[in-house]
């Protein structure tokens, strides 16, 4: 059987499967519901996807569900996809950062001791940003003092998504100052049930809170939970980091294009299906976002044909936030007045609900959130242009 | 501007840098009543300080600068509706609005049928409804502009949230309303038109003034902030952007000024005003959030104020489609 | 790619690396024929490389890096036209125009009319009309795609000189032209229509190519050229500039590769990286001028020649207007 | 009389003037033709400026037609925008930039010597930017070596508008290269007749050739020649730079109000005037070239009430910069392939010819030349808004 049949032949498994699992008219349910609500809808469609062996493709052979190809995990989400089926929104860092960060680098008893619990379903959120060190984790603040075969750590991490839900934390905090920043860094594996964890949901301009500020007070951490050696954190980091890249964003275009009838939809619904200056409006957003599948494929296809380089996932990255900016924009302009009347928030909602103020403040946590497009632009120009790096001293006297 | 602008201009801004952003209608309007800012464009013969559109503008534009939540737009264009009309009542209106009650209109292209004196149709986009004593309404097929008590039967009122807190919207639906000879301000196109264009110029103000404020507040976040041990303001990337986002701001208010003195077709020249304006607001408003990052997505900041505006400005007044229309119309 | 485009690739860029931009149809024209680039799209039966659009593609890319002043388009196009027909010339006629010969055809959109055995109308923008040795003519009305004797009695060329010093485009006139039926390659629409979106392929192949030669130059001008004592490369604003042109021509090669491999509806396909592709190519040009300063302005230095290439590509092929109909024709 | 009285009584004095002395049909005739024969048209015109004194309203009163206030001159500007006159191109330096040094910083010896020759068409041109000093003239390069009562001069200098019918050259060169780079320039009034200057004309990319290289090879300048003090030449340059501020963009603003009819010229020609997309696009461009009319008056306004903040004046650039792309961009797109053809150049055109290709490639004069876009930005983000300078000195490790 050829590489291409056999893809073809999951599809059609898949699409099949989703047919009659995709829980029906989720947006609905999950409009204006409590948090609470939302949280068990995860958790049952969790569930399903476990078993089916459709929510960890991407472990290694053995593990379950595990040993799929690239291109197989390709295939599984865009048809998850093409099903608008929800976001995996609360597990993500579990299945994705927790998971490979343990596999890739954990001891053999840290992934006895936590891989099953990922499989039942235990919720674990990122403790990497901090107010102050969004997009430049190598300043991070947070202390992990060792005391003995202990950490003690004090600090407060931010942007945690579904902190207030989590079950455990990945912690990168500062275990050293002396010497250059990255080197400093510890990678912990932290109870966020533990004494003196407190966390703060962040309520967010769309009225959602998916988001969570955490507090460490004297929280003890056991040297057992650390993965890798004291001061390896940043490189670790980066392989958690690197755990789901291009994956998601070949997802969420594929949403983007999938959703692109929305628009028509308002556009006849305020009559302005026949607005040439609308029409051309349109046609760009619709080559746009066919670009933008075609970036996040091609750049998919160098993940596995083993010839990505340095930037190239910076401009996947960048490309979706503006081209996501572009088509809610066109949405929230169609919509005209209509658009500006509250709504409340969609849960687990991607960003296109057809309610394009939701959709249009949500588009910023893509040009914000993981590495700023500012950010993306310095990797751009620096390492994959060669343009000199920003300067790490300046006078300006 | 005049001598007695800028001295408005310098106690308004005395009074609102004190206040938060999106202050409250009740905690402004008693005060704004209070210092005088609803007389500004009333003759004074009428007891006004007789400082027309501009007196109007350079209010609305300060109060924007903090996102007030007053319904400050359709105050001041009714009360100048009732000044230059002919109304029976007029002197005890303005009496009364001038001080602090509140007769408002909607802010949007809603259309209303008046005909055999009955009013019918929905206006939308009414800013504090349930605060107003009575609306401007028009007629632009009839010519008609006049003034309806809100307690008349057959008005509805329906709170219509949007995503801009700082504005409460209403819908005010009217069924067969009963409209008296006494409550007609004029008859002639030309008043309806100027009632339209001055709102045009108001919201440009408004535009102006709370962008104004985002540059304001971004700036202050990008010399605070910092990233790589260092101010963001310091990185080259985002001062170009603050210095684009400043230099729309001057052509908005050069624009603005220019029109105000200038202006030979007042209706073109507000849909001149109103496009421009509502455009370089939103593009500050959306480039402000970027440039807050994470921070701006929290709503414990008041950034988002700001945004939500913006997006709610542009389809305020005339839209962008009859602006479009206004401006083109003189040259094809 | 294909490990033969590969090396295509490769053999084509150490050619073209030594070129001058915009080197001359008489330089470049008899060495590409020698080294088989016009064989890319042909068929191995036919003594070709088998290579397709995508090979096709990849030549006019490659060339477009140096702005070329070979007429590619029109050339490759005519040979797939014809190596895809039935003619019972072909064989000689591919021999001639694979090695050398050129027969050439419209770059924008001018119609002719065929019927009753005549041609009428005028050809615009036919690169090098006067080195070809026939053209490639089409009626959309009429379903009918054929190749003309440039000798034929009433065919006028007329030198049409652009901005773009590296085309050199004709109008070719058509008065009562004979077609006598060995010419007609087809009569059926999706031939036309082949060659339409090809040719949009084409062109958003060039822009592509020169997209991504006007960043290597600007960027080589920012790490030499210096203000304030260092390298223009240094300073954040223009980097991010840079950025954002290295991901938009990142994308729209994403996209070309992407649509050559996965199109449904050909059509579709060549007018959505058609329209993306010169949108990119004429955005990267524009600001390339701005990032070189005063000596993008100077005629000697080349950056001037991508960006009126830039200009000239905007209208080739399927118009904005045509490419906006054929996309959203698709969803409303 | 009140001013606003006297101010249109000039306007209709010099609508009336303009109407009965502004070259017929210049566009046409400067069209493809030889440089020469524009400069015998700019002459001619000249002549007939000054001698109604209307080339010279900024000088001050006791100069030849001089003593008009800024509302007077800016009067002027706006009637001869209006009347579609050419521009005194080839004069612009003579007349602002070197007559405004000679009287506010000039001996009267330099006064008496120079001015009589700038009224009887002596061409003067500005020798200020470098190859690679555009926007940084403290970097200039150029030599002036003092050798007992003469300056040797040594360099090369770039961009000097029409320096190849120059007779005379301010000046701006390296006397000292100990301490500050601004402290060692010196300010010199040169002949350029003199021994050791050569010039080239530097081919523009629209065929044009309006600017030229100057090349010194040990040219003499008598001290007699020199404007200030040795080490002065910066402050001196900055008197120069400001002297036309604001009415050159006053009159360019205008001008290109008076030509939006040429667009839609355009769309009509090419059977697009109801296409709703180009007509949104057009409204867009109306509202933006009055914004800029406003933002040039009003500037004017700070100037003529002594208002002026620093970096207003960069404002008005930057925004006559952008608007002026929008404007020729949009006649280039609705021209379409037709717009495409090479045409002529029209020589001394300001940058509306509805030849759109010719004003695009113009417009680029503006965003890059007189201190560039990128410059703009930095005075008002630095100096305007008070964000932190560029640095110095800076380390990349």
């Amino acid at each position: 059987m050829t590489t291409d049949n056999k893809q073809s032949e999951l599809r059609q498994q898949v699409r099949k499967w989703l047919a009659s699992n995709t829980p029906k008219a989720w947006r609905e349910t999950m409009t204006g519901v409590d948090q609470q609500v939302f949280v068990a809808a995860q958790q049952a469609w969790f569930k399903n996807l476990v078993a089916e062996g459709y929510a960890t493709p991407h472990w290694p052979a053995g593990y379950h569900g595990g040993g799929r190809s690239l291109a197989e995990q390709q295939v599984i989400y865009e048809e998850i996809a093409r099903a608008d089926a929800p976001r995996l929104i609360m597990y993500f860092v579990s299945l994705y950062h927790a998971a490979c960060t343990l596999i890739e680098c954990g001891t053999k008893e840290q992934q006895e001791k936590y891989l099953p619990g990922i499989l039942n379903g235990e919720i674990w959120c990122q403790g990497f940003s901090e107010p102050n060190a969004g997009s430049d984790l190598a300043s991070l603040k947070t202390k992990a003092e060792r005391r003995g075969d202990k950490y003690i750590i004090n600090g407060q991490k931010i942007w945690s998504t579904m902190g207030q839900y989590a079950d455990r934390c990945l912690l990168l905090a500062r275990s050293d100052n002396t010497g250059v920043p990255q080197a400093g860094l510890t990678y912990l594996l932290l109870d966020m049930k533990a004494k003196g964890v407190s966390v703060r949901p962040i309520h967010q301009i769309t009225g959602d809170d998916e988001f969570a500020e955490i507090f460490f007070d004297d929280v003890e951490v056991d040297i057992a939970d650390r993965v890798g050696e004291e001061g390896q954190g940043w490189a670790i980091a980066q392989t958690t980091l690197a755990s789901e890249r291009g994956l998601t964003l070949v997802e969420l275009s594929q949403r983007m294009r999938h959703k692109m009838p929305l628009l028509v939809e308002t556009l006849k619904q305020q009559g302005l299906s026949s607005n040439q200056a609308l029409q051309k409006d349109l046609a760009k957003v619709i080559a746009k976002v066919d670009a933008c599948c075609a970036v996040a494929d091609q750049y998919l296809l160098k993940r596995i044909t083993h010839t990505e380089g340095v930037g190239d996932a910076s401009i996947v990255k960048l490309f979706y936030a503006r081209t996501l900016r572009d088509f809610v924009s066109l949405g929230r302009d169609c919509a005209g007045l209509d658009g500006q009347y509250f709504t409340d928030c969609v849960r687990g909602a991607t960003q296109e609900t057809g309610l394009w103020m939701l959709d249009f403040m949500n588009s910023y946590n893509w040009s914000i959130a993981g590495g700023s497009d500012e950010i993306q632009r310095n990797i751009i120009a620096e390492r994959m242009l060669g343009m000199p790096r920003e300067p790490k001293q300046w006078t300006t006297k | 501007m005049s001598e007695m602008l800028n001295e408005l201009q310098a106690s308004i801004r005395q009074v609102m840098d004190d206040k938060s952003n999106g202050t409250s209608e009740q905690e402004i309007w008693p005060q704004l009543a209070e210092l005088g800012w609803l007389l500004v464009g009333v003759d004074e013969e009428k007891g006004g300080l007789e400082q027309g559109l501009a007196g109007m503008c350079l209010v609305v534009r300060e109060m924007a600068r903090r996102v007030s939540a007053a319904p400050i737009i359709p105050a001041l264009l009714t009360i100048d509706a009732i000044a230059y009309s002919n109304l029976v009542s007029r002197d005890a209106l303005l009496e009364n609005l001038m001080y602090g009650g509140l007769a408002s209109c909607s802010l949007a292209s809603s259309e209303l049928q008046i005909s055999d004196n009955k009013i019918n149709g929905t206006l939308t986009a009414v800013p504090s409804a349930d605060n107003a004593s009575a609306f401007l309404v028009w007629d632009k097929t009839e010519d008609m502009l006049a003034l309806v008590d809100a307690a008349t039967v057959g008005i509805e009122i329906a709170h219509r949230p949007t995503w801009d807190s700082t504005r409460r919207l209403f819908d005010v639906a009217f069924s067969n309303v009963a409209l008296p000879e006494s409550a007609i301000l004029s008859r002639d196109s030309a008043s309806v038109a100027s009632v339209l264009s001055q709102r045009d110029f108001l919201i440009a103000a408004d535009c102006l003034g709370a962008a104004e404020g985002v540059l304001a507040m971004t700036l202050e976040h990008l010399m605070v902030r910092e990233q790589f041990s260092r101010p963001l303001a310091m990185f080259q990337a985002l001062k170009h952007r603050c210095a684009d986002i400043k230099s729309q701001i001057v052509a908005a208010e050069s624009l603005l000024m220019d029109k105000l003195v200038n202006a030979e077709d007042l209706a073109l020249a507000g849909a001149t005003v109103k496009q421009f304006n509502s455009e370089v607001f939103s593009w500050a408003a959306e480039d402000a959030l970027q440039l807050h990052g994470g921070v701006g997505m929290a709503s414990e900041h008041d950034c988002h104020l700001f945004l939500k505006r913006a997006m709610l400005n542009k389809h305020l007044g005339h839209t962008d489609k009859q602006t479009t229309q206004i401006l083109v119309a003189n040259f094809i």
